[in-house]
């Protein structure tokens, strides 16, 4: 009971407090950001398995906070990605915009994100949802590194995000009008009554706002420019929480739906996947900005996030789930280590990088893993899902869809290695030349961290998986024996 | 202790030691090589245990809770890869101690090196094919790490990356036919799936034979994705000798001798293997006659033998192929160690620089004869009994063509292994360096793998006497009988011709010198490896393009497009439309009545 | 007065009556004190009318006890009003605004001259809207009506040594006169034909009854004031030449104090009409040009009266989706949207009249970058944008929530229609919002920014207030959104 | 008798007035005739519904409101001659757009 609100309004009150910090408390700010989502990280673990909350909050509204092994992955995910992203902007000069402020948006972002993967009341949930959405947009807007681009970018990304997010309202409210509703116990229930025709299209409004949010074709133009412009911080939080919390609404309402509904846009969203993955890599693949291409490179792997789910079978669904988590870690790490080494050289275009590992071994190191995970290689994390979500897409039974995914893997090959290559890899440019370079103590405390996560798991991925498959069991999609 | 865990052991002693090892390059760098050494030689000692265990029933782990319980299934088919891994490996690492001392992050190269060692174990000894897969791609990591070792070096990270994209293309075969099976039988176990591979109806079959004999295609240098493996030679020299001339290379034979009852099943695909090996053995053998890179020559002969496994498989001689990938292993590990030890003295791979080398390096000279003998299969190596056994299976299967084609590449083997030799050992020495033969760490193994060369062949007794556990029939015979059928069998005419004939060529190659005058456009194109090479640049060039016209065409122009013109035009409409606002005062009441008349008109419709 | 109705009449009301006269009283001092020491005419006016308002406030908020069923009330004996929980709901909303407003212009006003008329001005316009809520006699209805355009006027053309405000007033006066003489027609109209001005009498009598042309001039006459479609041509003159804190009390509550009492009369008059349906068209014509027209506005005042007419659209569809198609939440979504929008757009206009205040330009490109200036204000502008927006989680996405789920839940195809076509509106609105947000949050500041500082307490306190209630109304709609409810389930049938 | 056509084409006197005439004061008198109209049909509804003494107490509030209404208007006429120093429609399009 209480231990819910603690984690849900923990994060508003931990903002509350770093937004009223007087401007200089830059690095009191930052500590107090921290250990709020520390804390958050590990009043996760302490929770028990299933655990619901009817918050009467006077006539008429109630919220329904739930927590279960799915909520809890998010959480993980969520408020890991949160400690990364401050963490790592700890000592990072952002010049004087580095505020208190800075730090509560990233709270707020996870308020938000927090209340979404809680909330079991439909109005909740997108009430939450565009509350995440608001801080996010100050973050890109105001601390970002293309002054004259981001105005545009801003409202690109505030807008486009927008439409997805009422197309579902309209979905939200469709269901309350028929059936009177927004609990999702309760419509769990209700839903099947309804004639199937209403039933698809409700689903395909509602899951608008998922796919937009992972940048879905042609929903996709907000994600490259808003990860380019924006400076690293707000990268990392776009990356690891804004994606985690798009694939969790999937994951938590693909069985919300009855499920010969959902069966009718299995076909189209397998096609989307599809396009998303080539689009993707096609564009990653001669990006010359590396910052852009890592962000079509995610735009592709969302493509291998909306295909395990679009099978609908139970392997495709668990790789799904089990990329929120691998999804947040590679990317974060991937960001990070190219990101150290573009500050260095201070340039992210691929043909003025290069050999960089000389002078950034470690960061090298990091890269090259989450490379591997990027393409779904062992021995690291990155290889479970890819292998489940392909495993569902054979169990599918579509041959030549399952088929085209393997081949886009190939494509993500290519542009991955290619990024590490060119980055890394090669001779060092002349005027680089110089000694080993010790990135700060919390970035490489941040890097180790999400290495150690990606080969511990690559290798022994039981955990993790338990984790995933006991969320999935809950609801109703059993995994094996 | 507990004798079950001995796979278990063989395979985490190796996997710990690569953890460990940069660990350790923390404090102690200097200890690292020799660590590696010892995590080696702990691993062969356990190895020699190995073959004991054969058929036991060991113990399995949840790996994905209610989804894969993985464990080890050891049979002589599993078990003769994991220990070529496990002792070729130790000798290498030996073998590092000198070849690698003056070079840096060492490492790196050594855990990478022992993590290669353990998936290798890991990929032969599982006893399902996720297990399989998983450590296929590690070796295939591994690979691609190790040959872009000299990161600083363009050609070398160029390499490690063709390399890992070729092989990969193979993977996702193999992934879809493990995927496939998976979807039929609902398990990822090897000896249940092979059992009910009958069940599965024929197309998605051929599906799954397809997918299989892609992946060993891609893992295994065959045609037409052979091209990785001569530009993976620019790794350490070591690493050619381990990974692409003796352990991982095998892991294509040895997946389709594993999955042979399923291939079986599939007969019209057995013919497409047979034309790949023999194809391949060619094609490897013709390159390597005209080649002058020492390393790339070695490479190619490689992929020819590779290519007379796979040939074996095809025809059915299961057994012979896993022979011939045991004798293959050690000498051709053999030949990469000694090329490793000239061009180490030299730092250079271009033979016509080298020569005369005999009297400076005798321990090396003469076993780079052994080897070269054993490659051109002179009776009494090992690489005679094992060749000789894949053309006989060939010659009983009845499959003339392959067999014609095969004998030619014998032929142009004999030719290329004395070609080289001489040219770099024998004639005058063309090099002003300073020569001097390699140390004992070096010399070491070079001696025990030429031992081995001559008589590894006498194994045959252990490799048959259990072999009738991979339920693929072979003749349970021991080394005496081998020797009986072997030169009475008609294969060994053929043998002795073809190796009679390469002679000859060899001896006048001067005075045949005008066939070069002849066909010049051949010799032309041989010389760019019948350009593969210029074909898959060209194929990625267009990918590339295609995709850059993509971004500038679709994602720049039509997709920013869109959102840019819907912002203008909401703008154009705006501004338009605040012309409404005329700021006349007579329009305002204009506007009055015009409600009027509308609302007057709506209340009355 | 026809008999049937007399015996429901209840003599007086204390805290009405206390209500009101505290309100003219406060009136007059504030005028007599102003008048009499000139020097500090500002603040003594100023204070005092300030303090009747506070004490009306609470005055009348102690009134919603005693509401149950509406009933007649008459006020010193000579005032008839017929108090029920809807009105109740709007005057209240009114005095808030009215007294934050006062509190502002304390401060606000410093520059001009004669603010001994502007308060008490402001307490008028405070009790015509009172006055407008409670009548329920044509007539009375019609009184007060233009005392409210009477005040408005004036207040307007407050500053009248400037141009623009005068040409404004005129405007708005033509326009609105023009209004009322049409419904003074129609008056007359519904008397001839019933002999009897009282709604609910009419609301018994009128059924079936031809009364195509009064309904017509009713709603030409109020749709002026509420700003209709074609008939907004005053507005995005007036209110951005009005003083800021009068821009505030004409966009939040004058203009829906008119269309609330045309849903009087029509509630009561139009049963046998398709005045709802009308009202849709005409919500939908509304908000779309509105929204439009505000996109490219260089005038932050200028766009938010823009955004003020699309709004209006957002209230006339739930309105009109009640009446069509009978959904409560019709009715409730758009007296709610009354009461949210009173608050977020008055604070969004306090805030624009804040910047105006340091910055003495009402152009958005001299307001770059002041939102580093001035926190408060830049804050607590944003938080009413988004909330204009409908943005969650702030008091206008609650409000606009129950209008969409009107269209919807009415099931029909105008319904879909409408509500979708607002949901997209809402979306285009933040095509304006997001970049007056980052006009003031923006790098480069414009020159004037680097020297202002941030307004004063008095100002700023009105600011957050407005900004709290925004915020809570979006978090806790509860329970203002079920008295919505209530007023109209206590409305038996229509009246 | 009918007194209603008076009221409608004093109505309809007034429109015109007010869409044609660019004198503000000529405006003003539009006004008026519409106003006066509206007197006269409350009046004239008086009569119909013979409670005249109602309808006259009426009127009475109605024009002294008019002449509230008059006297503001007259100010502001007043205000906008001192500026423009001119009483057209034409010299008042400052706000628009």
């Amino acid at each position: 009971m209480v231990e819910l609100l603690i984690l849900q309004f923990l994060p508003l009150l931990g903002a509350l407090i770093v937004l009223l910090l007087p401007r200089e408390k830059k690095e009191l700010a930052a500590v107090l950001a921290l250990l709020t989502s520390l804390a958050e990280l590990v009043l996760v673990f302490f929770l028990p398995e299933k655990l619901t909350v009817y918050l009467g909050l006077g006539l008429g509204v109630t919220m329904v906070l739930a927590f279960d092994q799915l909520t809890a992955i998010a959480l993980i995910t969520l408020s890991g990605a949160s400690v990364f992203s401050i963490l790592y902007s700890l000592r990072k000069p952002l010049g004087h915009e580095r505020t208190p402020s800075f730090y509560s948006l990233i709270l707020l972002v996870l308020f938000g994100t927090v209340g979404v993967s809680l909330a079991r009341d439909l109005i909740q949930f997108y009430v939450f949802w565009e509350t995440m959405l608001i801080p996010a947009w100050a973050l890109v807007v105001n601390w970002n590194d293309d002054p004259q681009k981001v105005r545009y970018t801003g409202l690109k990304f505030f807008i486009i995000t927008h439409i997805g997010a009422v197309l579902t309202l309209i979905s939200i409210l469709w269901i309350y009008s028929l059936l009177g509703t927004t609990n999702m116990f309760v419509l769990q229930g209700l839903l099947p009554g309804l004639p199937l025709s209403t039933l698809i299209a409700m689903a395909a409004l509602f899951f608008m706002a998922f796919i937009v949010k992972l940048a879905i074709f042609p929903f996709h133009t907000w994600l490259p420019d808003a990860y380019t412009t924006s400076s690293m911080p707000v990268t990392l939080v776009l990356v690891g929480m804004m994606t985690a919390v798009g694939i969790y609404g999937f994951a938590r309402f693909i069985p919300f739906f009855p499920r010969e509904a959902v069966s009718q846009l299995s076909l189209p969203f397998l096609i989307a996947s599809l396009v998303n993955m080539f689009y993707g890599g096609a564009m990653a693949l001669q990006e010359k900005n590396v910052k852009r291409l890592i962000a079509y490179s995610s735009m592709s792997q969302m493509g291998y996030v909306l295909f395990g789910f679009a099978t609908l079978v139970p392997l495709g669904i668990s790789g799904s789930v089990f990329n929120i988590v691998n999804q947040a870690v590679t990317k974060l790490v991937l960001f990070t280590s190219v990101g150290l080494v573009a500050e260095s050289a201070s340039t992210w275009r691929i043909d003025e990088l290069g050999g960089w590992a000389k002078r950034h071994p470690f960061a090298a190191v990091c890269a090259s893993a989450s490379m591997l995970s990027l393409l779904g290689a062992p021995p690291v994390l990155g290889f479970w899902p890819e292998f489940l979500t392909f495993s569902g897409g054979f169990s599918f039974g579509n041959y030549v869809i399952a088929s085209l995914a393997l081949v886009g893997s190939v494509l993500t090959a290519a542009y991955g290695l290619r990024l590490v290559r060119f980055v890394f890899f090669g001779p060092l440019r002349k005027e680089n030349e110089g000694p080993v370079i010790r990135p700060s103590w919390n970035a490489s405390l941040a890097l180790a961290a999400g290495l150690l996560i990606l080969i511990v798991f690559g290798i022994y991925p039981a955990p993790a998986f338990q984790l995933v498959r006991g969320a999935l069991n809950l609801l109703g999609i059993p995994i094996g024996g | 202790m507990n004798l079950q865990a001995i796979p278990l052991y063989l395979l985490l002693v190796p996997l710990a030691g690569a953890a460990i090892v940069p660990l350790l390059n923390f404090f102690a760098s200097r200890a690292v090589p020799l660590f590696s050494v010892l995590v080696g030689l702990v691993t062969a000692v356990i190895g020699f245990f190995l073959p004991g265990e054969i058929g036991a029933k060991t113990f399995s782990i949840e790996w994905l809770p209610g989804l894969l319980k993985t464990g080890f299934q050891l049979d002589t088919l599993s078990v003769v890869p994991a220990l070529i891994a496990t002792w070729i490996g130790f000798l290498t690492l030996i073998y590092s101690l000198g070849y690698m001392k003056h070079e840096e992050n060492l490492s790196r190269y050594y855990s990478l090196t022992l993590l290669f060692i353990a998936s290798m174990i890991g990929m032969s000894l599982a006893d399902n094919f996720l297990t399989l897969f998983f450590f296929w791609e590690v070796m295939g990591v591994c690979s691609y790490a190790l040959i872009g070792f000299f990161y600083k070096d363009p050609k070398a990270a160029s390499a490690g990356v063709k390399a890992f994209l070729t092989t990969r293309i193979g993977d996702i075969g193999l992934l879809a036919a493990i995927l496939t099976i998976y979807a039929f039988t609902g398990t990822f176990s090897i000896s249940q799936g092979l059992a009910e591979g009958s069940k599965i109806a024929l197309p998605f079959l051929n599906f799954i034979a397809f997918g299989f004999i892609l992946g060993a295609v891609g893992k295994s240098a065959q045609l037409p994705l052979h091209v990785w493996l001569p530009d993976a030679m620019e790794a350490p020299t070591t690493i050619s000798a381990l990974i692409h001339a003796a352990t991982m290379v095998n892991a294509g034979v040895y997946l389709l001798a594993r999955v042979y009852p399923l291939l079986s099943l599939a007969p019209s695909w057995l013919v497409v293997i047979q034309w790949i090996g023999a194809l391949t053995a060619l094609l490897g053998s013709l390159l390597a006659s005209f080649h002058n890179d020492l390393k790339r020559i070695l490479a190619y002969s490689t992929i020819s033998q590779l290519g007379y496994m796979v040939l074996a498989v095809g025809v059915g001689g299961v057994f012979a192929s896993q022979f011939h990938l045991f004798s293959h292993a050690i000498f051709k590990a053999l030949l990469f160690l000694c090329a490793g030890a000239v061009i180490h003295e030299l730092k250079t791979r271009d033979i016509r620089e080298m020569g005369g080398l005999w009297k400076f390096m005798p321990v090396t000279g003469t076993t780079f004869l052994i080897g070269a003998l054993a490659l051109m299969g002179l009776p009494v190596l090992n690489g005679f009994f094992s060749k000789d056994m894949i053309l006989e299976e060939a010659l009983l299967s009845g499959s003339w063509a392959p067999l014609v084609v095969a004998s030619l590449a014998a032929l142009l083997t004999a030719y290329y292994s004395l070609r080289t030799t001489a040219v770099v050992f024998w004639g005058k020495r063309r090099t002003s360096a300073h020569v001097k033969e390699a140390p004992a760490v070096m010399t070491g193994p070079l001696t025990v793998l030429a031992l081995g060369s001559l008589v590894s062949w006498a194994l045959v007794g252990p490799l048959t006497s259990s072999w009738i556990r991979t339920g693929l029939g072979a003749p349970q015979i021991n080394w005496l009988e081998l020797l009986k059928e072997t030169f009475s069998s008609t294969a060994f005419l053929i043998t002795v011709c073809v190796i009679v004939l390469g002679f000859l060529i060899f001896y006048y190659r001067r005075s045949l010198s005008w066939v070069k005058e002849k066909i010049p456009g051949f010799f032309k194109a041989v010389a760019v490896g019948l350009g593969f090479d210029i074909f898959y640049g060209w194929l990625s060039q267009q990918i590339y393009s295609t995709s850059g016209f993509l971004n500038s065409f679709f994602e720049e122009r039509v997709m920013e497009g869109i959102n840019k013109a819907t912002g203008k035009g909401s703008v154009a409409l705006s501004t338009s439309s605040r012309k409404m606002q005329t700021g006349d005062l007579h329009w305002n009441l204009l506007y009055i009545v015009i409600a009027l008349i509308v609302i007057l008109g709506l209340i009355l419709w | 007065m026809s008999a049937s109705f007399v015996e429901f009449i209840k003599v007086g009301d204390s805290f009405l009556e206390t209500t009101i006269s505290l309100l003219f009283l406060g009136a007059v001092l504030s005028y007599l004190g102003g008048a009499l020491f000139r020097e500090r005419e500002r603040l003594i006016s100023g204070v005092i009318a300030f303090l009747a308002l506070l004490g009306s406030l609470i005055c009348f908020s102690f009134l919603f006890s005693g509401l149950g069923a509406s009933q007649r009330i008459l006020l010193f004996g000579v005032l008839p009003w017929q108090i029920d929980l809807l009105g109740w709901i709007v005057g209240e909303v009114g005095l808030l605004l009215g007294t934050i407003v006062a509190l502002y212009s304390l401060i606000y006003m410093e520059e001009d001259t004669g603010t001994s008329k502007y308060f008490p001005l402001l307490i008028l316009m405070v009790f015509s809207v009172m006055g407008l809520a409670f009548a329920y006699d044509l007539f009375n209805l019609y009184l007060f009506f233009e005392l409210l355009s009477i005040t408005s006027f004036s207040l307007v053309a407050f500053r009248k040594e400037k141009w623009e405000p005068v040409e404004a007033g005129i405007k708005f006066m033509v326009m609105s006169v023009t209004g009322s003489a049409l419904i003074l027609l129609g008056i007359a109209l519904v008397y001839a034909q019933f002999g009897n001005l009282d709604l609910n009498y009419l609301f018994t009598a009128s059924g079936g009854s031809s009364i195509w042309l009064p309904i017509t001039l009713f709603l030409i006459g109020f749709g002026i004031k509420a700003a209709m479609f074609p008939l907004h041509t005053w507005l995005p003159d007036a209110h951005p030449e009005a003083p800021s804190g009068i821009s505030a009390m004409l966009s939040g509550i004058i203009i829906q104090a008119g269309l609330f009492a045309m849903l009087r009369i029509m509630l009561s008059l139009g049963a046998s009409l398709n005045w709802g349906q009308i009202l849709i068209w005409f919500a939908l014509l509304t908000m779309t040009a509105g929204n439009i027209m505000a996109l490219t506005q260089r005038q932050l005042k200028r766009m938010l009266a823009y955004s003020s007419i699309a709004q209006m659209g957002y209230i006339l569809l739930g309105i009109g989706m009640g009446a069509t198609y009978g959904v409560a939440s019709g009715f409730t979504g758009g007296v709610f949207h009354i009461v949210t929008h009173a608050f977020m757009k008055g604070l969004a206009f306090l805030c624009a009249g804040a910047l105006i205040f340091r910055l003495n330009s009402g152009f958005l490109e001299d307001m770059r970058g002041a939102g580093w200036r001035m926190p408060v204000t830049a804050f607590t502008f944003s938080v009413a944008a988004l909330s204009l927006a409908g943005v969650p989680p702030f008091s206008g996405f609650m409000s606009k929530l129950l209008i969409y789920q009107s269209g919807i839940q009415s099931g029909t195809a105008l319904g879909w229609t409408g509500s979708i076509l607002a949901i997209l509106n809402s979306v285009l609105s933040l095509g304006y919002y997001l970049p007056a947000i980052g006009t003031l949050y923006s790098k480069e500041r414009a020159k004037g920014v680097s020297a202002i500082k941030e307004v004063p307490w008095a100002m700023s306190a009105a600011l957050v207030i407005l900004c709290l209630i925004t915020i809570y109304l979006g978090i806790q709609p509860d329970p203002v959104r079920s008295w919505v409810a209530q007023a109209f389930a206590l409305l038996k049938g229509g009246f | 008798m009918n007194l209603w056509p008076f009221v409608f084409v004093l109505f309809a006197l007034g429109i015109f007035c007010l869409l044609t005439r660019r004198n503000l004061i000529k405006i003003l008198i539009g006004l008026e005739l519409l106003s006066k109209g509206a007197t006269l049909a409350l009046i004239w509804s008086g009569i119909l519904r013979n409670s005249l003494s109602y309808t006259q107490s009426l009127t009475v509030i109605a024009i002294a409101i008019e002449v509230m209404v008059v006297a503001v208007f007259l100010a502001l006429v007043y205000a906008f001659h001192e500026k423009s120093s001119s009483l057209d429609t034409d010299d008042m399009k400052r706000l628009k757009g």
